[in-house]
């Protein structure tokens, strides 16, 4: 991999041995199996976010549902082709990818702000769970069905282990190659292309990039990887049901994880999964009753002072620089006069 | 190689460009003066793609029509503009800046390294070569628009429009640009179409100036007629001609 | 065939959930329209009013009392978030403050939920006996004709202050420019102090007028909030006459396809009103 | 896979409460029923020498949620037992959990037919009857009145689509049958399509929803004799019904609040947690009881043993008949009850706002066999 | 009457202005200050208006503590600021944000208004389409015109000229020449001989001390302006 620019080498090969052993310590419990799973998984959404809502800033507040669009339309296709769901996913994935692809070329025709984009896409989710919830004739409604596709149990037999241990290991590859791709992505031409775009879409229009292109490019590819993401997500849950894919269990928390790991930033998002992952498992097991409120202090407390995300924090720690900012540029903190 | 024809703006009931013809030829440079609200910007954004004429406009760029073209292709096609209101890309470097004007303004497709180097020779050019790692949000305005013209001349523009990029310069640093804008064109070969409202510094270099009034195109001369024209100083130059 | 006293009925039910839906628009639209805050908690603040006020008519005070000082405690509450959460966010500029409104009201908003649940897991309503009174022959529903009343009223003191006085005026600059603001001798913190309680207390209202026909819990919170931020795309993200025109739209519209289509092609039909709106008409949003 | 460990620690009891979402008013009152039995329970020493411990987690009435805590529970905290779920959405899914761990489940409500199959034999029903056996219990009590204006709205899910086909198979009337989302607050549409003179209106199928249903009712001028309630707890009901549709709402109960051993259990209850025992807090205290009752009787805290001595146990608790299982888990020889609750204080607590007024109950109830 | 004795200030720890005294009094006619790029113009002008905050030294306005005082209250006491931003109210009309001008004088404001408007004309004209839409000339027309509106006894007026057409600018410097007669204006400008010959007192400012202070003529003809400027 010396091709990957700087530590970025290094750095996935420490994070693939690191996930490659994770497993170690708890091996046995599918419970924990299934949270290491679930981590990974969730480190994935972030990475397709950070894509498009990191390096284009279209925010996109309808992952659930275009996750859902891959793990319900991976199912129904599956069902009534009967065929395997490995060839039907691409397809799902292909319709919630172009989903994506409409809205950015929507919103970047019409020059939407990223408050818009994210209203309108929160509406998108609304419909797409409604949708969802009111098909039940073809999606069983809010109850959902068990998810049993993919079937892995032939590599689990042969092996020796679990099936989510197997899907765990899959989803560790999945990760790896998307982060091989992000990395990619942002030092080739595209990265520029979208820095531009971020700073100054006139700007950059007016010196030959074309802002529509890139930004659908984004849209597509990342709504695309939910699209992916999705089926195995279902996978993992064993089940699907609306509430799975709504906005506050998959949006809300994406988004904060690729905010705490560090916005356009490679391990971020698995960083910030790490963290989020691990404070939901205390939470749910300790504070049953004061959770939920937990939970939500604690994101204000992150949002408020922690915004750089930890990434950039650390990035900062070893150059000895402190105090950035989101867009990972200088804090001018705006006094504010005390009155 | 640049041909404006029949270009009228209109915003609501104002009409800020009104039936425009000019041309521009190759290697020269056209200077574009007027008062506040004449239309310079305006006139500026239709040939860019950035406000669409209204019916009946041709703009032709080397038998190109710009018109209903998008911004970038324009750009791709050899016209790179400067902003009144300086938009660099604040948290990149110089140096990227002008990099990334190099990998998307030219119609080839360069390699990265390629593309810096063309950014390095413009900066070289322009006099910013020693700011290269500097991010552009820190340089004081003005140089920030030198930036942007150093950012242009790295997309290999065949004509470059600038707004006002001479605004908020000491006269000594006015010297050095216009010295600039004459080695654009003399040493690569490329068309300036340039407003200003400081006289000092476009009066000396442009091959030809153009005077706009309320949308209107009111006289085009050269610079010492121009002076001497008593439509534009009364519209425009006042006492100070 | 319905009844044309039935499409009435539903008509005056329709405009009563409109002005519910305008209340809770005006409500987000005055912190996002006039201040960079996407407040996303505002619907929590709707169920908070609601709940203030049931547990003081439990303690004997009478509805109209509990009310004002349901709206009160309210207000007082978003003073406090003004004052503490808020301050932070204002630090920051620009996009990023946006974005950090948007992520901390998201934050407040689980953090209420979560907290309020463990005190009042049920759900609420205001105990407003109306019955139905007969409009020219057709019987509609008490509660509706309550709904419209109070709220109408109450947009229109909000109108009558942002547009009729100079402070009122004054609001706008703040948002627009806030050094400039400073430059002409506005005082920035405090004017946004004022919207912001200004906005809850608005969206508490809507939360009580939604209790007179209805009952909420505290996860009714988030989905006001969501109806909020349809109406504010509609009305035009930073309108208050177009989030006021578009609740009372939204309403009629939703309940006549209530009647008649049924709850979820209604839901669909609120929400793909709004995408249309906002790919149909951008100019007018920004 | 799962259990205990054998030693003599204590117990660990799975609650897999919905405390917040839109049955939060279910799983509060639940929770604190359950709490109290296993407090007396400990009080008195415990079952086999050891203590009984709640491992409580939040669903959020999310099935999601509930099936990873139950995972969570069994293989973390050594849970050898179940209990929680009242979204049928909820009980379905835990059903297939408690299957496949082989650690069983107790419903504190998840009436859907489908929560239990043929093959179940790790889940019991305790506080509700699967719908269909509570719909046809219904239609029996109100076969006397002979209405034929019967309406009814049943919620979007699991619960209420099983009572959607239990009405039109059990009410000889023909009832107009309107379905509405779990989540929906306003039913004035729905109520709208019933005909003038509604006489009965079954609010049965859409629980989160039967108290708004009663009062839109009046408020749009209906009178129906009768709207039946789903099982709601009462505290909800009392808060939130106007007085018209107090008259007219059946609050519809398993438990059975008539009795002196629930007026008893109901005063300990309020001296220690000074609030209000009713029929819902009941659901969570016969539950409690059940568990200590059948490790007691299994003579070991084994998953599989507890389900099994389950079956053949009949235990008399708070319900209007012995609890006694079918040998999928269905409640055999049930009895529903139903009530209108009154505003005035019940004799064992002085503080409360509402007691019950007995209407009428139903005949023991034989145990719905799956796959009919 | 304003008092700044050792003055400095930093943005983000670099500092810009250094131990910088300086003092200016109502009826001194103009006051310019010029300097070449980045030598902190602005930046003392954001220190006198309260905008940026100090981190050392003394600054009195008309005899109150910066410290005690908010931007509004500079306002109010009669120091305004014309910003080289602008900082103008994109989404507001011309008149509108000529009516915030007034937010701390409103007795005269329609007076004011027209005084504007004779300075201006083309404010006129436009005075209904918002401000962000207004061509860059016409936009720094307003920013002045918003600060006439607040009735300053000090007007601060930062690099004026800049964007405004020839003739524009001629008109403005006569404005600022009558109204030196009562305002005292504080002036920031890049056309050096303009500003200089109009100015009674002037200084040089250059990374963030001042070099050299004399009569407006004085510092015309020195040899710090040649070396700086020429
Ligand atoms: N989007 C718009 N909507 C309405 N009017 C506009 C808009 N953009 C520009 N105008 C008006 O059109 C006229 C021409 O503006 P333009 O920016 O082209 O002037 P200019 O010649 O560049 O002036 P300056 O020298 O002051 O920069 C101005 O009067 C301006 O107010
Ligand atoms: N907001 C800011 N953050 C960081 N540095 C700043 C900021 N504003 C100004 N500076 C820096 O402070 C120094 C002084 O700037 P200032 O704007 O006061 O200069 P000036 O004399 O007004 O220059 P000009 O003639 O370009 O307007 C410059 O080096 C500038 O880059
Ligand atoms: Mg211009
Ligand atoms: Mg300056």
């Amino acid at each position: 991999m010396n091709w990957l620019p700087g530590n970025s080498a290094r750095d996935l090969t420490v994070l693939g041995l690191l996930l490659v052993v994770a497993p170690l310590p708890v091996l046995g419990s599918t419970y924990y199996e299934g949270v290491l799973a679930h981590f990974v998984i969730f480190a994935m959404l972030a990475v397709a976010l950070n894509i498009v809502f990191g390096e284009t800033d279209q925010l996109f507040l309808f992952m659930g549902g275009l996750a859902g669009i891959g793990a319900y339309g991976t199912a129904l296709l599956t069902d009534w082709l009967g065929v395997t769901a490995w060839l039907t996913l691409p397809v799902a994935a292909l319709f919630a990818g172009l989903v994506g692809l409409s809205v950015s070329w929507i919103s970047a025709k019409r020059k939407f702000t990223v408050v818009l984009i994210s209203i309108l896409t929160l509406n998108l989710q609304f419909v797409i769970s409604e949708v969802l919830v009111g098909a039940r004739e073809y999606t069983g409604g809010s109850t959902g069905f068990s998810y049993q596709y993919f079937s892995m149990d032939a590599i689990a037999e042969t092996v020796g282990v679990n099936e989510t241990l197997v899907l765990y290991y899959l989803m560790v590859l999945l990760l790896l190659a998307l982060l091989v791709g992000y990395i990619a992505l942002v030092h080739s031409r595209y990265g520029v292309a979208f820095n531009a775009i971020r700073q100054d879409e006139l700007a950059a229009a007016s010196i030959g990039v074309d802002v529509v292109h890139y930004k659908v490019f984004a849209g597509f590819l990342s709504a695309f990887t939910f699209g992916v993401i999705g089926a195995f997500y279902a996978l993992e849950a064993g089940y699907v049901l609306p509430s799975a894919f709504s906005f506050q269990t998959v949006d809300v928390l994406v988004l904060i994880i690729l905010i705490v790991g560090g916005l356009r930033t490679t391990l971020g998002p698995v960083v910030g999964a790490g963290i989020i992952v691990a404070i939901e498992e205390m939470l749910g097991s300790t504070f049953t009753n004061w959770r939920t409120a937990i939970f939500g202090a604690l994101l204000i407390i992150i949002f408020l002072y922690f915004r750089s995300g930890v990434i950039p924090a650390v990035d900062s720690l070893r150059s000895g620089r402190f105090g950035r900012r989101f867009g990972g540029a200088e804090e001018e903190p705006e006094d504010e006069p005390a009155d | 190689m640049l041909n404006v024809d029949g270009v009228t703006k209109e915003f609501g009931g104002l009409v800020a460009v009104d039936n425009v013809d000019l041309e521009i030829g190759d290697e020269e440079i056209v200077g574009l003066i007027g008062p506040n609200g004449a239309g310079k910007t305006t006139l500026f954004n239709t040939i860019t793609g950035i406000l669409d004429p209204e019916d009946g406009a041709v703009i032709e760029f080397n038998g190109d029509n710009l018109v209903q073209r998008e911004t970038h292709e324009i750009a791709k096609l050899g016209v790179i503009r400067t902003f009144q209101i300086v938009r660099v890309f604040e948290e990149m470097s110089v140096l990227e800046n002008a990099t990334a004007g190099a990998l998307f303004g030219s119609s080839e497709s360069l390699s990265r390294s390629e593309a810096r180097e063309k950014a390095r020779d413009a900066l070289e050019f322009i006099g910013l070569a020693d700011q290269a790692d500097v991010e552009a949000g820190a340089l004081p305005i003005a140089q920030q628009k030198q930036l942007e013209l150093a950012r242009a001349l790295a997309a290999d523009p065949q004509l470059v429009l600038l707004d006002e990029i001479a605004s908020g310069l000491t006269p000594g640093e006015i010297e050095g640009l216009t010295e600039s804008i004459e080695r654009i064109r003399d040493e690569r070969g490329i068309s300036v179409f340039w407003i200003e409202h400081i006289m000092d510094a476009i009066m000396g270099v442009a091959d030809r100036i153009v005077v706009l009034h309320s949308g209107q195109k009111i006289a085009e001369n050269t610079p010492q007629e121009i002076r001497n024209n008593e439509t534009v100083i009364e519209a425009y130059l006042g006492d100070s001609a | 065939m319905v009844a044309i006293d039935t499409l009435i009925a539903v008509a005056v039910d329709g405009l009563a959930f409109g002005v519910f839906l305008a209340l809770l628009g005006v409500g987000i639209t005055l912190v996002y329209g006039l201040g960079d805050v996407l407040n996303l908690a505002i619907g929590a603040f709707s169920v908070l009013a609601v709940i203030f006020t049931t547990a003081l008519i439990e303690q004997g005070f009478g509805l109209v009392v509990a009310m004002v000082a349901g709206l009160l405690g309210v207000a007082l509450l978003g003073l406090a978030v003004d004052r503490t959460l808020l301050s932070l966010v204002y630090r920051s500029e620009g996009e990023e403050r946006i974005l950090l409104g948007i992520f901390t009201t998201l934050g407040l908003t689980i953090f209420i939920d979560g907290t309020m649940t463990n005190f009042y897991p049920s759900r609420y309503n205001l105990p407003v006996d109306t019955g139905v009174f007969s409009l020219g022959g057709v019987g509609v529903t008490g509660g509706s004709l309550v709904i419209i009343a109070v709220g109408l009223v109450a947009i229109g003191v909000v109108f009558a202050f942002l547009r009729g006085t100079f402070i009122g005026k004054a609001t706008r600059t703040v948002f627009q420019d806030e050094r400039g603001a400073r430059l002409v001798g506005v005082n920035p913190r405090g004017i946004r102090t004022l919207i912001f309680v200004l906005s809850v207390t608005v969206a508490g209202l809507a939360g009580l007028v939604f209790a007179i026909g209805s009952n909420v819990s505290v996860a009714s919170g988030f989905e006001f909030t969501v109806l909020a931020l349809i109406v504010s795309i509609v009305g035009g993200v930073r309108s208050l006459t177009g989030a006021v025109a578009a609740g009372v739209f939204l309403g009629v519209v939703n309940e006549f396809a209530n009647f008649f289509v049924g709850s979820y092609v209604a839901t669909i039909i609120l929400f793909g009103t709004a995408i249309v709106v906002l790919v149909a008409k951008p100019e007018v949003i920004s | 896979i799962g259990g205990d460990d054998g030693s003599s620690g204590p117990i660990t009891i799975a609650a897999l409460e919905p405390i917040s979402g839109p049955f939060s008013a279910w799983g509060q009152v639940h929770r604190a029923g359950l709490r109290f039995a296993l407090d007396e329970v400990n009080e008195d020493g415990g079952v086999l020498d050891r203590d009984l411990e709640l491992d409580v987690t939040d669903t959020g009435a999310d099935p999601g949620e509930a099936d990873s805590a139950f995972r969570r529970s069994v293989e973390q905290e050594n849970a050898v037992v179940t209990t929680g779920a009242v979204s049928s959405d909820v009980g379905i899914r835990v059903g297939q959990t408690a299957e496949e761990l082989e650690v069983p489940h107790f419903l504190h409500m998840s009436g859907a037919d489908e929560v239990i199959s043929e093959s179940t034999r790790h889940v019991f029903r305790v506080g509700l009857l699967p719908a269909s056996s509570y719909i046809r219990a219904q239609a029996s009590a109100f076969e006397a009145a002979d209405y034929s204006q019967v309406g009814a709205i049943v919620g979007d899910y699991a619960w209420g689509q099983s009572a959607r086909s239990a009405i039109n198979e059990f009410f000889d009337a023909d009832v107009n049958v309107e379905v509405a989302p779990v989540g929906a607050d306003d039913f004035k549409s729905y109520i709208r399509q019933m005909p003038d003179d509604l006489e009965m209106m079954i609010a049965s199928g859409h629980p989160p929803g039967s108290a708004t249903i009663a009062n839109q009712l009046f408020e749009l001028d209906y009178a129906p004799d009768v709207v039946t309630g789903a099982s709601t707890p009462p505290q909800l009901l009392s808060n939130v019904l106007s007085d018209d549709a107090l008259n007219a709402y059946t609050h519809v109960h398993q438990s059975d609040p008539y009795t002196d051993a629930f007026a008893e259990t109901a005063s300990a209850f309020a001296d220690s947690e000074g609030a209000q025992f009713n029929t819902h807090t009941a659901y969570g205290y016969m539950t409690g009881k059940l568990i200590a009752a059948a490790i007691e009787e299994a003579g070991e805290a084994d998953p599989t043993s507890l389900a099994d001595t389950v079956r053949d146990m009949e235990f008399d608790t708070l319900s209007a008949a012995p609890l006694q299982y079918s040998e999928t888990g269905e409640l055999d020889n049930a009895v529903v009850a139903y009530s209108n609750l009154v505003k005035e204080s019940p004799s064992y607590y002085s503080d409360g706002n509402y007691s019950y007024e007995e209407l009428f109950r139903s005949d023991p109830v034989p145990a719905r066999q799956p796959g009919e | 009457m304003i008092e700044a004795t050792d003055i400095d200030t930093s943005y983000g720890g670099i500092q810009v202005l250094w131990d910088l005294s300086f003092s200016v009094s109502e009826e001194e006619g103009v006051v310019a200050i010029v300097g070449p790029n980045g030598a902190g113009k602005s930046t003392l002008l954001r220190v006198l208006s309260g905008i940026q905050p100090i981190d050392d030294g003394e600054l009195t306005l008309w005899g109150e503590d910066i410290e005690s005082l908010q931007p509004s209250d500079v306002v109010d006491m009669g120091f305004v600021h014309v910003s080289e931003e602008r900082n103008l109210f994109n989404e507001m009309t011309v008149e509108e944000n000529l009516e915030m001008g007034a937010y701390k004088r409103r007795e005269n404001m329609e007076s004011n208004m027209q005084e504007v408007y004779d300075l201006f004309p083309i404010l006129d004209e436009r005075s209904s389409q918002t401000a962000g839409s207004l061509s860059g000339g016409e936009q720094q027309m307003l920013a002045i015109g918003r600060g006439l509106m607040a009735e300053p006894k000090i007007l601060a007026l930062d690099e004026p000229s800049e964007g405004l057409a020839p003739q524009i600018t001629d008109r403005m410097f006569e404005k600022i020449e009558a109204i030196s007669e009562d305002v005292t204006i504080l002036l920031i400008e890049q056309h050096v001989n303009k500003a200089l010959s109009l100015a009674e007192t002037a200084y040089l400012l250059e990374n963030g001390e001042f070099v050299a202070q004399d009569t407006g003529q004085g510092l015309l003809e020195s040899q710090h302006i040649e070396d700086a400027y020429l």
